[in-house]
């Protein structure tokens, strides 16, 4: 267990296994975003309430969760980098909070767009949307501290401690519909139990959009750190070895001889 | 060397008591309630004044919905929670899902009649997505089932 | 008293030191040399524990810092690039001020502190109205009112003139003697009377260099 | 060492080194009007700007009053933060600061105390004078006195660790707002609830015991945050 | 002299210089994204302060908005200053400017159109989502962004003023703020009034004129004030 | 080329010179002397116009500069204190911009000026990552885009090494064969090979305390 974080903390080993990986996650993420969506659009009922406005559940639920997930991300990323100071937490943790500050924006948009026929307003002052408002800023902001510090790992510590901080709005984001009477709804039940008011026909697709966006989540993240693993360690044997092998690769199959 | 570890002492001491004392704080302050959104129960129990705009939450009663006025531009229907109703009244547009047995949060004020003078009406949507077949078989499954007054 | 073992650094993937291992003992002055962007500042930064990003084991008096950082901390006397003078407060107010967060009190030696480093009768003047050389000794007159038994300097002497650059040599070199560690950096060529050792950042680098 | 000190060095406590930070910066306070009074002039000019373009109606205004004293507070007790740690940053001091055997959290509180006493201090003591201007109905004076009392201290620790993140960067006016602004909103939004109870005249307690839960959560956990971000500031 | 550079030295007329200001400044917003960002992201959660704290019941809201969106605007305008001349003081650039044989009126406007650019311009862009968030009606909406292009560039001439004055201070935050907010007051008052007047289905095409009439002085007078702030704050 | 005469200025209620009275000719230079605080700097802000907290004449071309101000500025080129670099911007953006606000422009050239001052290879990196040095010499550099007749440099050699220092006097006294005028002060000993005046504003206030 601790040898394999310990390798997870080591940037080459990262950049490898994200390449070993990445077309797996390619092909399984493109299966379940093909066969949730045309389950989603094309084969599951309408609402007896809603119809088909409904439709829009497959896009903003995985959103939500992807905004949660990536804070999550990011603060265990944090704390990893305040406490053990490994270099990979913030390499993940930088190349996180663009994809998360997007998922929460792609919620929000399609939130307000699903309230405009459902509730008959596409912004209201309740604590639900206004938390999920308050995430966003604070995605921002952690992007924008990170942009303002010129050096790299006192911006990396500076925007650990503002993740943590910033930790205390989540609970309020996922408890607003209980402990204030919103306009948003609460938590569906999503079991297989017969009793539940959600036929499985409705949120099976949900699951498969659900998970393609991970899949999507983790794609993103591991092109993002691979970029950022490149450049942080351009300077060692390993990348120029990597980038050399690269190019003599291209030029091979181009056909091209040149001498970079 | 004592004097560091009684600080560190202090510090750690104060940081107890500090969540201590905020976490009593938060305890009674949820015995006290704290209202963003009033229930017809409460408004009939007089919690709130005349004029003072607020927002009221809960179920349209069935067949408690007149629409008023040409295309029902004008509609007044009794909220409920099942215990307590208050008359609202309303007239602008409707959001879709605005049907009897739905819930609805209004804003506005109570007028001197004791009628809530809506001036938006919201359709809150339950968590519950399902087929009109589904949704049809569960109605009689449930039809027996009484609704239970909690407060 | 302070160990220092296979100390690493590297800011901005240059790596400044490697492999660095010294120690100072009481009555012991130690010299760090170097040219300009050696990393000096860095050490007695990382030294103090005002840097972090570092490898390596820094031992006071024999445990690691970490564990002790309060008792270090009330036996480090650190004089940094800046001068740590407010310009608004008078220099007694700014020496009040610090003995105070030394967690010390010596009201009646603070103008006797002046006085020492030249500045009798400035005692209540706003140090925005000094030159840089006035603020710098009040910034060294802090020598004389801590207890501390090892001081940390970077380049104690700028801005200073002939004469107070050799006043201070005197006040170092007197430390040093009665049983107190010192480590410093300068780019004057250093005159005090008393044991001396050298650490030149500038070959360390050749040598880690291929 | 220094053998002619030893006479001089009787040790201070915990309390009397938080007296000499909170009497430093009262001096400083002293020495720099402007400390004490550009967040209260800002307040009452922004106060003043409502009325100006909302609108000069009576009933409206004490609508909006207790919102907006609030609003106009918190903003400038967030620009006031700009000098809690900068000139310690650049003379040097906070290097000092950090290495003081003295324990960091209570200079820290100290020092976050002073600065409440010089800037905020005086918008509470205003507050009410705006608010009337503003006709807010007297039933609120005393919640919204209370309110800010409790309230603006945790603003001020919370911008605090804001402060604390950026005082190493030459422009930090913006990046503050935009870093800290999120986190004031739980702060607003029960300070205003405590004053519109008290104007619509339903129980209050509830609101203010919930301030007051933040600011202990404040005053305790927030010097750790600050004095985490200052070690990363100043390396 | 320099013999070898003579070649080069083709002479650029007056539109060149200033585009080739204006072309330095945004190449900066792009390297300093925070110059676009913040200001906006200021204005966006400031904006969103409101409903939070006077409620947020729709109609009272749709009362408020022109007021609030003029007002943090305004604020946003004045914050972001800061960054306008700053950065050239602190390394020189400024006593360059002021040395430089091209006209430093038409340089300074220059430099002032780029920072509207970057930092009024997304506001401007912004605000009418803003608006309809808090309710607006839709028919202000046109008005309320003719307004703020013709109120951002006076706000930005003026606080260029301001900033020029204090250019030369470490904290220069609330200073600004005290020193300008009270000259931003009638672009306040004018900017919400045709907001006002376009919702309430009254002419708004007087005040509109007040506020081009503002907008044509400050730029042919306030550039002169700046250049003679500046020459005083370098001296 | 520039005359002056019976300047006086004061600061802070002390009088930095008085009746101060030079010229300078083409294929000139003249250097400024005098210790820390002496007013060296103070004196080349105010031939630039930059400071007018002074009373006296100064003549360009024979004509007070006051009326013939755009001139001036295009025959004048400043290196101050501070580098009048912008830390975010690369050395060729940096040069670019200061070519524009000249008046010039010079595209092809930056690359050759920042080769001839040691910067091959360093035309796009953010100016924040180099050295202090480094800086110094992207500043340096703009010696090179500059058509100017008279140059006023103020401790033109700070944060250079040796090699560095004795490529910049070898383009001065080029400069100032070739006919140009220059005006500098430095710490420094200065080894250039052309016609040098030397004023030293010590003597001076020594002249004028009584
Ligand atoms: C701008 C408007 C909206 C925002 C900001 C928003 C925000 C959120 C958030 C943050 C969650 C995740 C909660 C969690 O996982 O703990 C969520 C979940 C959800 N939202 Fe929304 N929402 C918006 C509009 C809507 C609308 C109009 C509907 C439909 C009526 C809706 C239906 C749902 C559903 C069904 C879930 C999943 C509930 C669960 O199982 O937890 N949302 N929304
Ligand atoms: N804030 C910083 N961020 C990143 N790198 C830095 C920073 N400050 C200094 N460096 C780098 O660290 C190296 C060492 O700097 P340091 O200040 O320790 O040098 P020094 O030996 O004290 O030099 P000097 O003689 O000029 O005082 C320099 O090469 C510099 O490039
Ligand atoms: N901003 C200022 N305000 C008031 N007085 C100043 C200011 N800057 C400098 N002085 C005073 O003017 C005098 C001359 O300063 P100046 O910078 O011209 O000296 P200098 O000869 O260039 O010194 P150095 O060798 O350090 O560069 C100094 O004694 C100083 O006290
Ligand atoms: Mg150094
Ligand atoms: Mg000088």
């Amino acid at each position: 267990m601790w040898q394999w974080l310990y390798k997870l903390g080591s940037p080459k080993w990262f950049y490898t296994i994200g390449n070993r990986v990445l077309p797996w996650l390619w092909g399984v993420t493109g299966l379940l975003l093909v066969v949730g969506i045309i389950w989603g659009l094309g084969f599951s009922p309408p609402d007896y309430q809603m119809g088909d406005n409904y439709r829009i559940i497959y896009l903003h639920v995985p959103a939500a969760g992807l905004m949660k997930g990536s804070f999550y991300m990011m603060a265990l990323c944090s704390a990893a980098l305040l406490i053990w100071k490994i270099k990979m937490a913030d390499i993940v943790a930088k190349a996180v909070a663009p994809i998360g500050a997007m998922a929460t924006l792609l919620m929000l948009v399609s939130g307000s767009l699903w309230g405009i026929p459902t509730w008959g307003t596409w912004w209201i002052w309740d604590a639900r949307l206004t938390s999920s408002l308050l995430q966003f800023f604070i995605f921002v902001g952690i992007i924008a501290l990170r942009s303002a510090i010129e050096s790299r790992d006192s911006a990396a510590k500076a925007c650990a401690v503002l993740t943590l901080v910033g930790l205390v709005n989540i609970p309020i984001i996922e408890y607003s519909v209980e402990w204030w009477n919103t306009l948003h709804q609460g938590a569906s039940d999503l079991s297989l139990r017969d009793s539940s008011a959600n036929p499985p026909e409705i949120w099976i697709p949900a699951f498969f959009t659900g998970f393609g966006f991970i899949g999507l989540f983790f794609i993103g993240l591991i092109l993002r750190s691979q970029n950022e693993i490149l450049l942080r360690e351009r300077r060692s044997q390993w990348v120029k070895d990597l980038l050399l092998t690269d190019n003599a690769k291209a030029d091979t199959e181009s056909g091209i001889n040149t001498n970079a | 060397m004592l004097a560091h570890r009684q600080q560190k002492l202090a510090i750690v001491l104060f940081i107890i008591f500090g969540s201590a004392l905020a976490i009593g704080l938060v305890l009674f302050a949820l015995k006290e309630g704290i209202n963003v959104f009033y229930t017809p129960t409460e408004i009939s129990a007089g919690e709130v004044g005349q004029g003072q705009s607020f927002r009221v939450g809960g179920m349209v009663k069935m067949g408690s919905l007149v629409k008023e006025g040409l295309e029902g531009a004008e509609v007044n229907f009794l909220a409920t929670d099942f215990c307590n109703d208050v008359l609202v009244s309303y007239t602008g547009p409707l959001p879709d899902l605005f049907r009897e047995g739905q819930g609805v949060v209004a804003d506005g004020s109570l007028d001197n009649a004791g009628t809530f003078k809506a001036t938006q009406i919201l359709a809150k949507h339950d968590e519950n997505y399902m087929s009109a077949e589904v949704k049809a078989s569960l109605d009689a499954a449930e039809s027996a089932s009484i609704e239970v007054c909690h407060q | 008293m302070l160990e220092v073992h296979g100390l690493y650094c590297e800011r901005d993937e240059r790596i400044l030191f490697k492999d660095l291992s010294f120690s100072i003992a009481p009555g012991k002055a130690l010299q760090i040399q170097g040219s300009n962007g050696s990393g000096k500042t860095t050490l007695l930064r990382i030294l103090c524990g005002l840097n972090s990003d570092f490898s390596g084991e820094i031992l006071w008096q024999e445990k690691p810092v970490k564990q002790v950082r309060s008792e270090f901390c009330s036996d480090v006397f650190y004089l940094g690039h800046a001068p740590a003078i407010n310009r608004t407060l008078s220099p007694r107010e700014n020496l009040r001020w610090f003995s105070a967060s030394q967690g010390k009190t010596g009201n009646i030696d603070i103008s006797t502190a002046l006085d020492e480093l030249g500045l009798a009768g400035y005692d209540d003047v706003p140090c925005f109205m000094m030159s840089a050389g006035q603020q710098r000794r009040v910034s060294l007159a802090r020598m004389k009112l801590t207890s501390a038994r090892l001081w940390v300097m970077d380049e104690p002497f700028t801005a200073l003139d002939k004469r107070g650059v050799s006043e201070v040599e005197q006040l170092l070199s007197d430390f040093v003697n009665a049983g107190g560690s010192l480590i410093l950096t300068t780019h004057h060529p250093l005159q005090i009377a008393c044991d001396i050792d050298v650490i030149n950042l500038d070959s360390r680098v050749q040598e880690s260099a291929p | 060492m220094n053998t002619d000190m030893n006479k001089a060095s009787s040790e201070l406590g915990l309390l009397s080194v938080m007296g000499a930070t909170v009497r430093r910066e009262m001096l400083l306070a002293f020495r720099n009007p402007g400390d004490v009074i550009n967040p209260l002039m800002f307040f009452v000019i922004a106060v003043t700007l409502f009325p100006l373009s909302v609108g000069t109606d009576e009933n409206f205004l004490s609508a909006i009053a207790p919102g907006v004293i609030w609003v106009t507070a918190l903003l400038a007790v967030m620009l006031s933060m700009d000098s809690l740690f900068r000139a310690d940053f650049e003379d040097g001091n906070l290097e000092q600061l950090l290495m003081s055997p003295q324990p960091l959290y209570f200079l820290l509180l100290a020092k976050i105390f002073s600065h409440w006493l010089v800037a905020c201090l005086p918008i509470i003591l205003l507050a009410p004078v705006l608010a009337s201007m503003l006709f807010m109905s007297p039933e609120g004076m005393l919640p919204l006195v209370l309110s800010l009392l409790l309230g603006t201290p945790v603003l001020t620790l919370l911008g605090g660790i804001g402060m604390a993140l950026t005082v190493g960067l030459s422009r930090s006016g913006l990046l503050l707002a935009v870093l800290i602004l999120p986190l004031y909103v739980p702060v607003l939004v029960f300070g205003t609830g405590v004053v519109q109870a008290a104007i619509n005249g339903t129980a209050f307690s509830g609101l203010l015991a919930l301030l007051a839960a933040l600011f202990a959560l404040a005053v305790s956990l927030s010097p750790l945050a600050i004095s985490a971000a200052l070690k990363i500031s100043i390396n």
